[in-house]
């Protein structure tokens, strides 16, 4: 039990909690004969599910919120994520039962409010990406890369050439490179120059008749916009590659310029992102991907298509690389991201324009204090150095994000990207005030007052949370990785 | 601002364009080569306020036909079992909602509890010892298990699929698999179910069968036999399941399969067109370090408390990048958090209930229904009924007495267009099957 | 601002959250001429209401909800108050759209599944208490006992009686002396003897001619069934009398004991302690009351009949007390109540079966380290006394209370009722599992056994909660009861 | 255990009893005296599980007709305003949701403040000092409001209503004005207002006098005038007010009264078949320490921290018991923090926009609409309109044609079968109206 007076209360594993006999649900029960199951089918053990009440299970859920930060409870400038806050309308129009109680396999005709969401939602961000083909199905921007990747596979196939090679910069997403490797491709890396930008000559060396395309996010995960763009991609098209948009910072540019403008031929978008699906602890998410003309009839089974007043799902599409996700895409998360875009309009510029003013200003305000590898304006995030609290103090970027804690502020992203050394990557996203932002800066330049007069605060940091820092070798080299029940390891106090 | 989402008022935004020391907004994309700017507004349709909002997208949603607005048997992957309330708990507190992958376990020390429960859940129903934090849908962790495969089963590079596993999985899998350099065949069913000695045949030289229980079809495979059939040739055998069957049903775990992966929409998920659901992927403890996606781990803190944090990071693309074994970031947690919440509700009991009343009630259809059963096989949660006319019509007319009979599997599989697949879940009533019974007499005659 | 590390982040009001110009919600505005007002109806200077965005809206009742206790936190054996764990699938069912939504003026026709719910919750409830008829509309217990009090003097008038007053245990809750005023009665209060039931010879003394009736809990708010029940009824009805019952305490008895047969004649249930509606904070309740025939003819109206197969609201009732409240009740609370009872059916009596239990544990497990004051078996609560402690330490039964908070759990209430100095009633509610049963019982032990060894600990606490005791004659002595902009006094520090 | 909501296990229960020293519960009940013990089980219907139950008052819910099922005009003390999503936070949060009263505030802080912050919200309104945390209803804080002004104006005895106040509300302070010793007359309308000097008359030996703003016919009354001549005579001007208008319309409070009252429903609550809603009532200073029901206020703690509390607790029942302002304990505060929530996420100017919205409909349905109004005065928000058949035979027809539109006035008020009350939300949009007009002059003809 923890000790009186602490504001954390236990936490009890469900399994912990659980007692024979003791049951929550009563699922309906026929009255009917039940017929016999062959011996090897049936279940000869039964699986040891937690048994509570209903009172104790909500008690436990509610424990557990508790014991998680989310966007609702403070600032989260998680940067790479763009942890925005999510319209609490989404939850009510994703649960309107003629939505949540839809069958994926329900007729087309029976199903035309769905259909036609989908339809408007694939303009809509069609409009937005510059490109003229949507696919709704990739289940988040991971698997949005994987099918660009296959996309540009399916497309050389198609025209008879074969490449092999994926170009992407040293500062790109660890899903970049893992995507090109699922996708069979191989990969090769490409520098960033002093301001932040694709280095041109090295990519130069690079783009040949083996290249298939390019991977890049823009603005970078540095957060900057690269200034070579158009160059970058009159290479690659010159070659008779492709470009693939990594549409993670799309939050930076919506209404500003366009992927497809810049010369993108395939871009995903992350709807958790940019268009506000909640984040839920890790997912899920949507990782629609838009196309060019010459890429559209690649694209996977199905696709939303109207046909004078009414909408289907079209899976005849004989080029299709074929289906990635199940169905036509996570519907849900088309719910939120199409009501997202309604509430904006026309104006949705404005939360890029907004997102990279909070950016700044908190570029502007904290850059005296901690280093600043790219001296530019930033874009909708920014990467700061604790380099210079490393040599002077020894305290690392962890120790900072630890401390972020007692501020009661969740860290940045940090030790990403990997060109800067201790790094804090930093995106506000567009629906903080600035009090919130002045609360952050107010904590970071406290923290490097603290870093150099009581490093310990730093170094021990957190205070107020319901754990310390953790032995996360441990956790690896033991793996515990599931409950074992009698057979668990006593691991408290132990080692 | 034009948008109750933002917070900027233009005070604010003065005093931070002066502490920025530009003059404006456009300033600050000056980035932007002029070449790539966009130089119009969006062309999107108009701003909507909330009420103005919500009126246009229920007209929206009042145009579909829901489960609850006609008696619907559609099943066919996507199942209508009931969702508990305890599942809002989850779904609707703004911390599970709004936080993301707890990067940070100090700050998300709850929902990496959750995530360990769930993982620990999945291992029990499947009989495993090691499970993810959830992959997207019960299809793309199938082609997640042939990248495990893959690297698991050196010089082998083909994959089996049973032709009863769910079609939208086996087209996955088939997309997938040029990527990771594997070759895809597929065994065609005898009457229903797949025969062990073809499974045997192909498995000769396979890296992993992949077969499903209960299949596509409804009916109950002679799993062990699939399973042991694809060991005994070096295969690995992975079971493709509906955790909402695994009350009643054997864990794939003791019948000798070495990874077990279903869909888990069925166990607290609503049917949502198709998702956002949670695919899950369970494997024996030889395969914990080759798992794609998140998986959390116990250790303690400092003080020694007992503590969970995301382990084997190794495996992950933002550490091992092209080594990766999966590129996936985002995940499913939040509905994985509903399956978990929807599981502990039922418990041992409820769950073995539930299986039991799909199982009666199947029996029960099939003896009421007047139609000649397609397979003989044993039926578990689905049964497959041959119709007089195409399958299509027959759905079609009986959706015009207000019943959806089911799913029509010459959508699917050649030479079953008066195949008609009826699902039912302990939502249906015996009364319902009644109705559904007499519907399918009058449309079908 | 809180101090870095401390688990309970700043909680400021939302007017000081507030921003010129910030706003949330945008309204639908039709293109349509506004007239004009007259000048002296306009409004001449704006309500100063909060001027926030959705995001710190959100963040904002999320901060406050962390800081408030519920069932769903923790154990909360609030005596009297019956805080059981409230069904979730209520929230549910309450809010779809054909209860939600439903427009009370709507005609009976079109509102036949709420007039159906409304029907049947009252022969439920008519059965529970043993009495043949229900008015659902009072709003809450108080409200009920008023209702009945109007009844009884409709009642009487109809007769031609004239009866002025009204008698009540000294152990009874302060809204029946309450009510008593308000209904223009006179009071009489009663003895409790040394078992804890009504005192029997004072009460012959004071039951007369004058005499409209009896308000009683029954079991007490000392938690005890009136052993003598029967021989009151008899005095009351003896006088002409009648008998009203305080159906607080319903939760010890459902299916056990009816009221109708104990002998009362009016009784009001509060449904959102026996039959479930979540407290909310301080409210929503429902308090419908139960009457004999001979009472029926003076219920509010309207009443909900049958005739047939449907269903209307009956205006119609000229000997009716009235309306008491708008509409035919709070119909969201009944949707709970209806499901509540139907999830337990027939079976309800365990509900009361297992909260008498549960208090009864309780009660074995502590009666040696608190005082007990009356020493029988309990009912659904039991009223402690930590005199005993205050005797031998000097803490008391506040100290103990704010003790407790230190542990996690929710005081009980204290000093009521009445006639037991330093009481502390306990209530913990059928859903408790016996797990948090024990930890309450651990809790009040450790706590006895820290009075003992350092007092301290009690007079100081709570330490784990966002504030200290609080300086409550300052709040009533200064009553500053709502924010004041520009002029609201500094409190902080000062005096 | 039956029910899901219970938690003991028979093993519980088994040493539950011995540590009692009892050897079955029926032995806790000996206490019960046989005589009046139930001998046989409860008649009740039978036990639902969560699925069955969902299902069951789903079917209940579904013949309702409700306000999305029809295009409603539907007024009258209760409106069809949009409440915004973030008062689902508030209304889901299982803190909010399942606390009580905070009689414990270090327990209670955020539902404490919560209040306070309301309490100010009332206070601003209608232009007051204090507000409780809220009574019943619209109808019972009128009541509340004579118990006040019964100890606050000695020596008068009688309680003016003006017959242009809601009907409910009228009804509500009979019922309880004998109890208090108070004496009620009403005050007929002059086409469809109230006259101020019919007031002033009326008052002169009264205690208090009640009006409405705008009124139940949907009038504006000349509030100010009401006012000071309830004043003028000596007694205390009460009105009843619509919070959502109040954006627009002049506080109560700048115009003399003493007291403003009402209905909340309209700000925040859904309209729930009439409940539950929340009552506000607020006063000028000199009445705070005879105000019914719950007040918080501002303090510090121990540590000088600001902290909030239930205050001047000797009005109430648990300390004053039969000197008590009130007899309220529970109230209707999650149903205010809703109201507090849709409020602030209007804010000053989101309040005047949705009582322009109104107006303007109001006035636009005066014009499109091809029935004579029924009085001349400004009407705002609703409007009512003579009809050439019944009122009652006008809504019947229009409702078969999918539009209620609105109430029939002849079901309080004598002389008015032909009168129909029409009430417009910022929801109605002005097609709505063309097609109520559309839809009335069908039926009427
Ligand atoms: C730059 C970048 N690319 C790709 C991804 C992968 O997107 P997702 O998490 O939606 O799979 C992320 C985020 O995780 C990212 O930040
Ligand atoms: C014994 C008793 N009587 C009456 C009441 C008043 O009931 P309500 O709060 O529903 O008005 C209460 C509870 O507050 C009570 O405990």
């Amino acid at each position: 039990m923890t000790a009186p007076g602490s504001a954390w209360p236990d936490a009890p594993l469900l399994f912990e909690r659980s007692r024979p006999g003791r049951r929550a649900g009563r699922p309906p029960r026929p009255d009917l004969p039940l017929p016999d199951l062959p011996d090897g089918l049936r279940r000869a053990r039964p699986p040891r599910l937690p048994e509570l009440s209903e009172p104790e299970l909500v008690r436990h859920f509610t424990t557990l919120a508790d014991r998680t930060f989310g966007v609702d409870t403070g600032f989260y400038p998680l940067g790479s994520c763009t942890m925005k806050h999510n319209p609490r309308v989404h939850e009510r129009l994703a649960g309107l039962p003629g939505f949540r109680d839809l069958h994926p396999h329900q007729e087309d005709e029976a199903a035309q409010g769905a259909l036609e969401l989908m339809f408007r939602l694939q303009e809509m961000l069609a409009e937005v990406a510059g490109l003229p083909a949507v696919t709704l199905q990739p289940a988040a921007g991971s698997q949005g890369e994987l099918t660009g990747l296959m996309l540009m596979r399916a497309y050389f196939a198609d025209r008879g050439e074969e490449r092999d090679t994926i170009i992407t910069p040293d500062t790109a997403h660890g899903t970049n490179p893992a995507s090109v490797t699922m996708a069979g491709y191989k990969l090769e890396k490409v520098a960033t120059d002093a301001r932040g930008n694709l280095d041109l000559d090295d990519l130069r060396g690079k783009v040949n008749e083996r290249t298939a395309g390019l991977m890049l996010t823009n603005p970078s995960t540095l957060g900057l916009f690269d200034e070579g763009i158009e160059e970058v991609a009159r290479i690659f098209h010159e070659a008779g590659a492709l470009l693939y948009y990594d549409g993670a910072n799309l939050n930076a540019v919506v209404g500003i310029s366009r992927p497809g403008d810049m010369g993108f031929d395939i871009v995903h978008y992350n709807l958790h992102k940019t268009f506000s699906q909640p984040h839920g602890g890790g997912g899920p998410g949507g990782g629609p991907v838009a196309v060019r003309e010459t890429i559209e009839p690649f694209l996977p089974s199905p696709t939303v298509v109207r046909e004078g007043v009414a909408y289907r799902l079209d899976h005849d599409r004989p080029k299709s690389i074929g289906r990635v996700r199940g169905f036509a895409g996570p519907f849900g998360v088309f719910v939120r991201s199409y009501a997202f875009m309604r509430a904006y309009g026309p104006e949705l510029k404005e939360m890029s324009e907004v997102a990279v003013l909070n950016a700044n200003y908190l570029l502007a305000r904290l850059k005296d204090v901690y280093d600043l590898p790219y001296d530019r304006l930033c874009t909708h995030e920014f990467v700061l150095s604790a380099r210079n609290l490393k040599r002077g103090h020894g305290v690392t970027a962890l120790d900072v994000a630890k401390r972020l804690m007692d501020y009661g502020i969740h860290p940045p992203t940090i030790y990403f990207p990997l060109v800067v050394p201790e790094a804090l990557m930093i995106e506000p996203t567009e629906t903080e005030p600035k009090e919130r932002l002045d609360d952050f800066v107010d904590a970071m330049r406290a923290i490097a007052e603290e870093a150099a007069t009581s490093p310990e605060l730093l170094l021990e940091a957190p205070h107020g949370r319901p754990v310390r820092r953790l032995d996360e070798v441990r956790a690896a080299k033991q793996a515990v990785v599931r409950y074992l029940f009698e057979e668990h390891p006593a691991l408290v106090g132990a080692d | 601002m034009s948008c109750g989402y933002l917070s900027l008022t233009d005070a604010d935004r003065e005093e931070m364009l002066a502490a920025i020391g530009v003059s404006s907004v456009d300033e600050l994309f000056e980035q932007v080569p002029p070449g790539v700017r966009l130089d119009r507004a969006l062309d999107l349709p108009p701003a909507l306020g909330e009420a103005d909002l919500v009126r246009h997208v229920e007209e929206l949603a009042s145009r579909n036909v829901h489960t609850g607005a006609e008696l619907s048997f559609l099943g066919a992957g996507i199942y209508d079992h009931y969702v508990p309330s305890v599942a809002d708990v989850v779904l609707s507190r703004g911390e599970f909602l709004t936080a993301y992958t707890p990067y940070q376990p100090e700050m998300s020390q709850g929902v990496l509890q959750a995530i360990f429960e769930y993982q620990t859940v999945i291992c029990e129903l499947t009989g495993m010892d090691v499970a993810n934090a959830s992959g997207y849908d019960g299809c793309t962790v199938a082609a997640d298990a042939c990248f495990v495969v893959k690297h698991a089963v050196p010089g082998r590079s083909k994959i089996v699929l049973a032709e009863t596993l769910s079609p939208q999985v086996r087209q996955v899998v088939k997309t997938y698999a040029p990527g990771f350099g594997l070759e895809v065949v597929e065994v065609p069913h005898d009457g229903g179910t797949t025969d062990p000695e073809r499974i045997a045949e192909a498995a000769a030289d396979a890296a992993a069968v992949l077969f499903q229980q209960p299949n596509f079809l409804g009916c109950l495979e002679p799993a062990p036999e699939l399973a042991h059939a694809a060991a005994d040739a070096g295969a690995l055998a992975i079971a493709h399941v509906d955790p909402m069957t695994l009350g009643v049903l054997e864990a794939p775990g003791e019948y000798g399969c070495s990874i077990a992966l279903g869909e888990g929409q069925a166990a607290g998920n609503w049917p949502s067109y198709g998702g956002p659901h949670y695919g899950f992927l369970a494997a024996k403890s030889d395969f914990v370090r080759r798992m794609p996606g998140r998986i959390v781990g116990e250790t303690v803190d400092l003080d020694g408390r007992r503590a969970f944090v995301l382990t084997l990071q190794t495996r992950e693309q933002h550490i091992r990048r092209e080594k990766a074994t999966s590129n996936i970031t985002t995940n499913q947690t939040l509905l994985a958090l509903a399956g978990l919440a929807t599981l502990s509700w039922l418990g041992p009991d409820g769950l073995r209930e539930v299986g039991e009343a799909c199982l009666a009630l199947t029996h029960y259809a099939r003896e009421q229904v007047a139609l000649e059963p397609a397979f003989e096989a044993l039926s578990f949660k689905e049964v497959a009924f041959r119709t007089p006319i195409p399958a299509r019509e027959v759905v079609r007319r009986a959706r015009e007495r207000g019943v959806h009979p089911g799913y029509a599997l010459g959508r699917d599989y050649e030479g079953m267009d008066d195949v008609l697949l009826v699902a039912l879940t302990e939502k249906r009533t015996v009364e319902d099957v009644d109705r559904l019974a007499e519907v399918l007499a009058e449309v079908c005659s």
